[in-house]
């Protein structure tokens, strides 16, 4: 066994590990942190695999914001743990038989049988000097431009999207809303309003004789 | 390595649309306030114009642009401009909906047109990746949509349950794309057809990308025993997001299945094939059949709608491009259909009553005959009898599976087809032979909401009648390539 | 002949349109419905008549052919035209028109312009499915016309419409769409829908067979014959008056049409083998339906009953042609049981017609079909039994009127096929006198045992016109049945041809 | 001209019968009377016209199409007529005695405590009656099957709506129902019959029939694998069922007694003189068919000869006055099958002419003392009338002798035709049958007078004593006296020319072997005289005088004697009470049966097993399966997340293998 | 060196992991969406594997785009389950079950 062998059986089981333990694991925060590991080691099998931008990418991007903002939820929605039950036996006969049978035919399929070693070929190592995030980069911005305007489209959408889930408009006069369009139009006549006012003076008593009639 | 500027051309519609709605989620924020339909007309205008250019564009010889990311044919011009049309009337009807139950917002309008951009992007997509992002900016812009009414319950149910299953079979779908580029090499379409064409690959592979591939597309269309989502979620939703997500969504995941299959992956035609059968056989029996003991309005048509995939799946089955193009007519005509269907919800709902339940309808007849006439007219056209349009799309899907030789599956169709007259039957008699609890006149919340349904129950029997100009408009798009 | 005016077409367009014209502008309004309706049914009728002095006797090929294409992508045109097998059941549906108008004119009083309106359009429908040269538009109106059917019944129909009227639909659909799917599976051989193509068209043992099964599905419920006929009990029963004289008198025949049209001409090697069923299943609802009827206790059950009984004469008499072949070596009697057959669902059709209509004369009265809530109508209503009794001679088969002639022939053609088939068949003669005048007997005859009847009024204007038509049609044919078979008899002879020319 | 005369023969009585009925209530009850009586008249005067040119001045048959009804697959269905001796004979009986029923019945029917006044009950009547005369002159006049089946039905029609005439009477409708049924029967068999007539014969027209009769002489045909019948013999029989439905032979005979429930005049009209002697006329019209089958006219001979005897028997026993002589008129219908069966057609018709006669006498007779006694029928309530009725009191007695055949009456001379013919006859079964009508010469005899002196002699009852009995008007007297002319006398010229075959000529063929009449005129016939004279010694005569003999006896001398006879042996009254069973038998086996039956079919197969157990099981069970296939539908996100990963794995399953 | 197989495999355990995870889950449905995560985690071994033996790019920009949907799809799964919480005061799985049928 190499070393970049054992890099690669270390991490990827470091991976599943945490894979399993996310899953069984009743405190969500936990499991969000376990799937933190799960994602790390997964990012050092990509780096083994010769992705380095995408594997940084993965951390820093999906660990260091993704995963926070899980995080964020699950401690934001205080959740009450002792509720949540364990349902878990009663199906699991079933479904390990079902997840093990799919498991052997991807491994029927995916396995050396097919993609092993004498099959594939070597991989095609790069040199020292190339560089993976200018390869990408470049594929990027030319052949895949209109995929990556989609993307932002895509995020613009998130963004839209979460916020019209979001943002609660609670009723006026327990929260102070900007109204933007109203504060720019605002004229100093809106601010001060000139009122005319009669003079007021006291009614004459009229007669008596006048309401009778 | 050179780059050559590609043509903006031929994506002028998508270019214009996104302009459009970014244009209208800055406005919406400015108007909102003073003019409370403002965005509404906006959104309409905007999909009028789009429409309008993709009609003098209109094109039906292939143009591949973006370095093969996008194409634009016939197929795409035509399903695009049903799109808006279905979508037209979609807001059309959403409008009222959302004033009556409180949650009329620009937002709605704005993430409607995400989503008909997340369509288009799918309807002419080229690649695996393009496909996938019109893939995800439908989608998501549906789930946020499914969750805009936040004070329901079961709408933010119905969300979750789409978000949940959805993202699952988002993977599913990207896992088998992952397998179809690792045993091809490629992630264009053409690219991928001629890989396969030319023996040089891993044929279980193959198989086995495949079979995760059609269950992403067996999902966006709700085929048994991917269904399962439907009902929940067209139950839940509200009325007006239902009305979305059950018919132009539909379009495009049809577009999607046509590009994936019927473009990229001719070649497997034996595996994917059975599949469809699968799908198909269980879809026509599961729509039928469930279909029958619902009570409530909307989940009866999601079921129905499971049934109508399964009808769809047939011409998918025969795989000739006659087959592809009934399978076209059929999902254009289901997506017309449907919005009439789930419109009549949204019309005649109002604040607090949903009128989503099949009781709601007794004794429409005594209280609005013409709209009950509408109604039955749109209940015959999606029990597919004639001389409503229905009876021509089932007609042609039947006849080109039959053309392939599957006779037993076109039995099998037409029993499920009367199984589910069954249901829109039970509505029919509801409304004509059942007596009113209620004998006060019953009018949509606003008048031009009767004119809506009236246009598409009329335009279901006029195309009936005659049905030739529509049927040649769709074979025509796919034989001329 | 008139050349270059689209009749059939107005024929069938007329109704259709006069019936939306009804459905909108007699809301509110029902005097305005009814005599627009009238209008309309009487201009039909007046119409259709050039068909009969116009129609050229001589030839079996196809007469006041209209041809336009309809969906040309799929070779699916609007194609009309008739023969002498089709001729005479449209002059049957335009009159039985007239006929269902004026016997609703005050006895509908709810939604009367839906009423009138539905049954103009079914009006229209009908003369399209005896009209059609194509497949696909054959199928359109024959499909189309459940949809107004559905209606009438289930609206104004009695207290289990409901049940009656979903049955009556589902099981006429789960009928037709295998029909449906022969056509396309025809089309798929031969690239074209129009029927004289299938008639031409070469086709195999196996697949003959499943199309001849297909259509069997289509017109066995629809005729309807054992065992697929309990929905028309029920649909009858429940059904307004006008509803089941349409039922009885036009939509039974678009089965036995069928079979004439399709079974015969396009699948005869399959017709010549599974023969046997059909004539099996026609000898079983001569006598085992009639012996049902004479249990029944509604009236209009049991003429129902009696109308599955009389169309097995119908589909005997077609069949018959292949055992006469078997037995005799020649085609002598085939024809004229086929031309029995034919006679048969135009008698028919008049005579259900005014059975059912006196049915209904006597339930707009007393509200209730039991026989035994009635006993000496005779009394109170001597005109209308007199018409009664007649009809119900008609329908017991009785010479001199025209529900024997047709009987006589398929009996007599039937003998010539198999002794048995003719003993069986005529078995009618005891068993139709049985039910038929058991029924008379306790309704019309006897003394009065209930104080309804006691307040029973005679006939009216309107009731006495209708009969008084109906019997001399019925009369007329019985007397004088020639005119009639003239017209069909190139037709019939051509049709013999065809059914029995192999396609192998 | 001829043709134009017979048209107008044929249709006069419709054109009466469609105004009486139609226009009943505008024209009145006078109108009625008079449009049908001109019309039944003219037909009669006609009638005479053609009996005259036919009968008396032997006139070539004549035979035409009055139009073609149908043509069908080459086959000409024509309405036509066919006139020789043999329909010109009956013709001039349908209209004679028709036209005095008519006449008759204006007195019989002027007034009727069931009805109103203003009913046009008695229009009704009229009409029916000349609608009779028309379906049944339609019969005898036909010239092919088609023509005799209608009228055959016909007249079954108008003998339904004239029985049950009373329609508020349970009884009277009861009985017009069993009378259809039972004739139903009959044509069901006659239907088949004509059917084979088609199949071998391919025509429908009695010439061309009796042209290939001798080419299909020896076909046979196999019904029940494996057995061979004569075509013919099968044809004949199936015919010859019809005419035993239509002329109440035994068993279809029960109709008869019981459609004495119609008014009196319908009795003599239609189920005495005319209609019920469709069936022999049939036989007689197709004697050269019948001549072809030795077999079934054994048949014929021996069910005539049973019918006659056995249902005379029934009569001793009736009590009302009409039974009785419907019973007398079923035995004498015996005699005649009897006669066709022994090849002795011209005999057979000489019976159905002269029992035309005297029995419409009879018939009429009985209903004029009906009248007189208030429409009372039980002939024991009666007695001693011959005081206060005398022309009824003679047209009675004329009448039963004429049936008992007293020598010089007419029936004396058909009857011993009949008589004389079987003897000669050698058929099978042709000794059995003399015995039995040689007793039943006896039994008539006796009960026809046991009637007579009940009824005009004897002791006057209680309610002749206390109610004023007089004689009837003369509408209803004339007619009696018309008819009891020829009753008496008829006999004496027609019997030579009837028993050489003169009479009918080629109307009626028979074998030279089996012309059993021939032989008795060649060999034993000398004269009407002679017969008559010699006939005092003969068995028929000694037998009827001693069957009058033991009715004075038991009747008006020793009134005890018949109840001490019926203490002797109560079985054999029993037996002739319940008239064999045979009511008992059909409402057992046939009325009780079919009920049974067509309530289980439509309860059991009907309703239970197709539409509940196929049609609606189907439905319950796709509903049933929506049911199940909802509860997978469970609301929980995981139970779908599963349900997709099931899928995964059946269609990876699918795809790999 | 490290075959194809091995990543396809690990790719393949993850995908699993994340389908037990989705099915066997009663728990909160947070849990539901990190599997999913792990779910699109498997997707992205197995392009990069493929890209790296195809020595082809485009598999990796697949990737880069997966993880960009990703986190869009992350922000608005988590918004619907804090409005469902909102509603609800709960996101266990066992407590959306109101829709059925």
């Amino acid at each position: 066994m190499t070393f970049e062998l054992f890099i690669f059986y270390f991490l990827a089981g470091v991976a599943c590990i945490s894979g399993v333990m996310m899953i069984t694991i009743k405190d969500p925060v936990k499991a969000a942190l376990w799937l933190v590991l799960a994602f790390i080691a997964t990012a050092g099998v990509w780096i083994t695999a010769q992705a380095e931008f995408l594997g940084l990418v993965l951390i820093l991007v999906y660990v260091g914001a993704v995963m926070v903002l899980f995080l964020f939820v699950v401690m934001m929605l205080d959740i009450n743990l002792s509720i949540i039950k364990e349902g878990f036996t009663q199906y699991l006969p079933i479904g390990t038989m079902v997840v093990l049978s799919i498991a052997a035919m991807m491994y029927m399929v995916l396995g050396p049988e097919n993609f092993g070693l004498e099959v594939t070929g070597a991989p095609v190592m790069h040199p020292a000097d190339y560089s993976n995030t200018k390869a990408i980069g470049l594929q990027l911005y030319t052949v895949h431009a209109y995929a990556f305007i989609l993307a932002a489209v895509l995020l613009l959408l998130g963004i839209v999207a979460a916020i019209a889930l979001s943002l609660r408009r609670r009723p006026t006069g327990e929260v102070l809303y900007q109204d933007i369009d109203k504060q720019v139009k605002t004229q100093a006549s809106d601010r001060f309003k000139m009122v005319k006012m009669k003079s007021e003076f006291e009614e004459p008593i009229k007669p008596k004789e006048e309401e009778d009639k | 390595m050179n780059f050559v500027m590609p043509s903006f051309a031929p994506a002028i519609p998508e270019m214009v649309l996104l302009a459009l709605i970014s244009f209208i989620l800055i406005a919406d924020t400015f108007w909102a306030k003073r003019f409370k339909f403002a965005t509404y007309y906006a959104t309409q205008i905007s999909l009028i114009f789009v429409g309008f250019l993709i009609i003098t564009s209109f094109t039906t010889t292939q143009i591949i642009t973006f370095d093969g990311s996008f194409v634009r044919d016939g197929f795409a011009d035509v399903l695009k401009l049903f799109t808006l049309a279905v979508s037209f009337g979609v807001f059309f009807f959403a409008r009222e909906y959302l004033v009556q139950h409180k949650f009329f917002s620009g937002e709605f309008f704005v993430l409607g047109l995400f989503g008909v951009l997340g369509m288009f992007v799918m309807i002419s997509a080229h690649n695996m990746i393009t496909m996938y992002l019109g893939l995800e900016i439908m989608s998501l812009a549906i789930y946020a949509m499914v969750a805009m009414r936040k004070d329901s319950a079961q709408g933010l149910e119905a969300a979750l349950k789409y978000f949940v299953l959805g993202a699952l079979a988002t993977g599913m779908l990207l896992y088998g794309l992952s397998m179809v580029y690792g045993a091809t090499g490629s992630i264009t379409f053409p690219e991928i057809a001629n890989v396969i064409a030319s023996g040089e690959v891993n044929s279980m592979v193959l198989s086995f990308g495949v079979v995760f591939v059609v269950i992403g597309l067996a999902f966006k269309l709700g085929a048994v025993p991917f269904h399962m989502w439907v009902p929940d979620v067209y139950h839940g939703s509200p009325t007006a997001v239902t009305m979305f997500l059950a018919t132009a969504p539909k379009i495009a995941a049809f577009a999607m299945l046509y590009r994936l299959l019927a473009e990229a992956m001719p070649g497997l035609l034996n595996d994917w094939q059975s599949l469809i059968i699968m799908l198909s056989v269980l879809s026509l029996i599961v729509g039928a059949v469930v279909a029958i003991v619902q009570d409530n309005l909307k989940r009866m048509l999601a079921y129905s709608g499971i049934g109508h995939m399964g009808f769809l799946l047939l011409g998918v089955i025969a795989a000739t491009p006659d087959g592809y193009a009934s399978s076209m007519f059929y999902v254009v005509i289901y997506a017309i259909t449907g919005v009439a269907g789930f419109g009549i919800i949204a019309a005649l709902s109002r604040t607090g009553k949903e009128f989503d339940l099949i009781s709601d309808f007794k004794g429409l007849n005594a209280r609005n005959p013409w709209l009950a006439f509408m109604i039955l007219m749109i209940m015959f056209s999606m029990a597919g009898v004639p001389p409503f349009v229905g009876f021509w799309a089932k007609l042609l899907v039947i006849e080109e599976v039959v053309q392939a030789g599957f006779l037993w599956l076109a039995v099998l169709a037409v029993i499920a087809a009367v199984i589910s007259a069954f249901y829109y039957l039970k509505v029919i008699k509801a409304m004509y032979f059942d007596k009113p609890e209620d004998t006060s006149r019953l009018e949509p919340v606003n008048g031009s909401l009767t004119i809506g349904i009236s246009s598409i129950a009329i335009l279901l029997l006029v195309l009936g009648l005659l049905p030739s100009g529509m049927i040649d408009i769709f074979f025509n798009s796919l034989n001329a390539m | 002949m008139l050349t270059g005016f689209p009749i059939l077409s107005t024929l069938i367009w007329l109704p259709i349109v006069g019936g939306l014209l009804v459905l909108f502008a007699g809301r509110n309004n029902p005097t305005l419905a009814k005599w627009l309706s009238l209008f309309t049914v009487g201009l039909t009728f007046i119409l259709s008549i050039p068909l009969w002095t116009g129609f050229d006797t001589t030839t079996a090929s196809m007469q006041f052919v209209e041809n336009v294409p309809w969906i040309p992508m799929f070779n699916v045109n609007y194609h009309l035209g008739i023969d002498g097998l089709s001729m005479p059941l449209i002059l049957l549906t335009t009159f039985t028109q007239v006929l269902v108008i004026v016997s609703a004119w005050d006895v509908i009083k709810e939604r009367v312009e839906q009423y009138m309106g539905a049954f103009l359009i079914m009006g229209g429908i009908m003369v399209g499915v005896f009209a059609a040269l194509d497949s696909i538009l054959f199928y359109v109106f024959w499909e189309a016309l459940l949809i107004p059917m559905f209606i009438v019944i289930g609206k104004w129909g009695g207290p289990k419409r409901v049940y009656a009227t979903l049955k009556f639909f589902l099981y006429t659909f789960l009928g037709s769409v295998f029909m449906l799917v022969a056509f396309i599976y025809m089309y798929s051989e031969s690239g074209s829908f129009s029927i004289l193509d299938f008639q031409g068209m070469h086709l195999g043992m196996t697949a003959q067979i499943f199309i001849f099964l297909a259509f069997l599905a289509a017109f066995a419920v629809k005729i309807p014959m054992f065992p697929v006929h309990t929905w028309l009990p029920d649909a009858h029963v429940e059904a307004p008056t006008a509803g089941s004289i349409v039922l009885a008198a036009i939509m039974l025949k678009m089965g036995g049409y069928g079979f004439v049209r399709f079974s015969l001409p396009i699948t005869p090697d399959a017709s010549m083998t599974l023969d046997w069923l059909v004539i099996g299943l026609s000898l079983i609802a001569i006598v085992y339906i009639g012996i049902v009827a004479l249990a029944q206790s509604d009236m209009k059950k049991l003429v129902a009953y009696s109308s599955i009984s009389h169309m097995g004469f119908v589909t005997l008499g077609m069949f018959v042609v292949y055992d006469i072949i078997d037995s005799t070596g020649s085609m002598q009697g085939a024809q004229l049981g086929m031309e029995g057959a034919m006679v048969q669902m135009i008698s028919h059709g008049f005579i259900s017609g005014a059975m059912f209509l006196a049915i209904g004369v006597l339930y707009d009265r007393m509200h209730t079909r039991e026989i035994s809530a009635y006993s000496g109508v005779v009394n109170k209503m001597p005109w209308f039994t007199m018409f009664a009794v007649l009809f119900a001679m008609a329908n017991v088969g009785l010479p001199g009127t025209s529900g024997f002639v047709g009987e006589f022939m398929v009996i007599l053609s039937s003998f010539k096929a198999n002794i048995w088939y003719g003993t069986l068949a005529a078995l009618t003669l005891i068993i139709g006198a049985a039910y038929t005048l058991w029924m008379v007997k306790r309704v019309f005859f006897g003394p009065i045992t209930n104080d309804n009847v006691e307040k029973l009024q005679d006939l009216n204007k309107r009731e006495f016109a209708l009969m008084a038509t109906l019997a001399v049609f019925i009369i007329g044919l019985g007397v004088f049945p020639s005119p009639l078979i003239e017209v069909m008899n190139t037709s019939v002879a051509n049709l013999l041809v065809q059914a029995t020319t192999s396609k192998l | 001209m001829l043709h134009t005369i017979l048209t107008l023969i044929l249709v006069s009585p419709l054109i009466g019968a469609a105004i009486a009925g139609l226009l009943g209530r505008q024209i009145g009850r006078k109108g009625a009377q008079a449009v049908t009586i001109l019309g039944v008249t003219v037909s009669m005067v006609l009638s005479a016209y053609v009996f005259n040119q036919f009968v008396l001045n032997t006139s070539e048959a004549y035979n035409a199409s009055l139009y073609t009804w149908m043509v069908s697959d080459g086959i000409r269905f024509e309405i036509g007529f066919m006139i020789d001796e043999l329909s010109a004979t009956m013709m001039l009986l349908v209209t004679f005695v028709s036209l005095m029923v008519h006449i008759y019945t204006v007195g019989y029917m002027s007034h009727d405590e069931d009805y109103a006044d203003d009913d046009p009950y008695f229009q009704r009547f009229f009409s029916y009656i000349s609608l009779f005369t028309f379906s049944m002159l339609s019969l005898v006049m036909a010239n092919n099957f088609l023509q005799l089946f209608f009228g055959w039905e016909a007249v079954g029609l108008v003998s339904y709506l004239l029985i049950g005439f009373y329609m508020k009477r349970e009884s009277a409708i009861q009985a017009n129902f069993k009378a259809f049924l039972v004739n139903r029967v009959g044509d069901f068999g006659f239907i088949l019959g004509i059917a084979l007539v088609f199949v071998y014969f391919n025509t429908m027209d009695y010439n061309e029939f009796f042209a290939q009769l001798s080419a299909n002489g020896d076909v046979m045909i196999e019904i029940i694998p494996g057995v061979e019948w004569s075509m013919i013999t099968l044809m004949l029989i199936l015919l010859f069922v019809g005419a035993m439905g239509k002329s109440a032979q035994m068993p279809l005979h029960v109709w008869l007694p019981e459609s004495m429930e119609g008014p009196t005049p319908i009795s003599a009209l239609i189920h005495a003189a005319t209609m019920v002697t469709a069936g022999v006329f049939m036989i007689a019209r197709l004697s050269p068919a019948f001549e072809m089958s030795e077999t079934a006219l054994s048949v014929i001979l021996i069910v005539g000869a049973s019918t006659a005897f056995l249902m005379g028997l029934l009569g001793l026993i009736q009590d009302d006055i009409k039974r009785v002589i419907a019973y007398s008129t079923l035995s004498q219908l015996g005699f005649m099958i009897a006669a066709m069966g022994a090849s002795a057609y011209a005999a057979g018709m000489f019976h159905v002419l002269t029992h035309g006669f005297f029995k419409a006498l009879l018939f009429l007779a009985a209903g004029s003392v009906i009248i007189a006694m208030h429409h009372k029928q039980n002939i024991r309530e009666m007695g001693g009338l011959y005081k206060y009725m005398p022309i009824t009191y003679a047209a009675m007695l004329i009448g039963s002798l004429a049936l008992i055949g007293f020598p010089g009456f007419s029936g004396f001379f058909s009857k011993d035709s009949i008589l004389l013919s079987l003897d000669a006859s050698e058929r099978v079964g042709s000794n059995f049958a003399y015995v039995l009508l040689m007793t039943g010469v006896f039994v008539t005899a006796f009960y026809s007078f046991r009637m007579f002196f009940l009824v005009f002699h004897g002791k006057e009852s209680e309610y002749v004593k206390t109610h004023k009995i007089k004689e009837s008007p003369w509408v209803v007297t004339l007619p009696l006296i018309l008819l009891a002319i020829p009753s008496a006398i008829m006999g004496w010229p027609m019997i030579a020319p009837m028993l050489s075959g003169e009479y009918f000529g080629s109307a009626i063929q028979i074998l030279p072997q089996n012309d059993v009449a021939l032989s008795v005129y060649n060999n034993y016939f000398q004269g009407a005289l002679q017969l008559v004279l010699d006939a005092f010694t003969t068995l028929p005569v000694i037998l009827a005088l001693s069957g009058v003999f033991l009715a004075w006896l038991m009747y008006i001398k020793v009134p005890s004697l018949p109840v001490k006879l019926k203490k002797m042996c109560p079985r054999g009254f029993y037996v002739l009470d319940s008239a064999y069973g045979f009511d008992r038998l059909n409402e057992i086996v046939f009325v009780d049966g079919s009920r049974k039956l067509s309530h289980f079919f439509n309860k059991a197969v009907d309703i239970k097993l197709i539409d509940t157990g196929m049609v609606t099981r189907t439905f319950t069970a796709i509903e049933d399966m929506g049911q199940a296939l909802r509860l997978t539908q469970t609301g929980y996100m995981y139970h779908y997340a599963f349900a997709m990963i099931f899928g995964l794995l059946a269609m990876l399953v699918w795809a790999l293998w | 060196m490290i075959a194809l197989s091995d990543y396809l495999i690990f790719g393949a355990i993850l995908f699993i992991i994340s389908m037990a995870g989705i099915f066997l889950n009663r728990k909160n449905v947070i849990v539901l969406l990190m599997a999913i995560e792990l779910l699109l985690l498997a997707v992205n071994t197995n392009l990069v594997a493929f890209s790296h033996f195809h020595n082809d790019v485009t598999g990796q920009i697949f990737v880069f785009f997966i993880l960009t949907v990703a986190a869009a799809e992350a922000a608005i799964g988590l918004a619907i389950i804090v409005l469902v919480f909102r509603k609800r005061k709960s996101i266990n799985v066992d407590d959306l079950g109101t829709l059925k049928g």
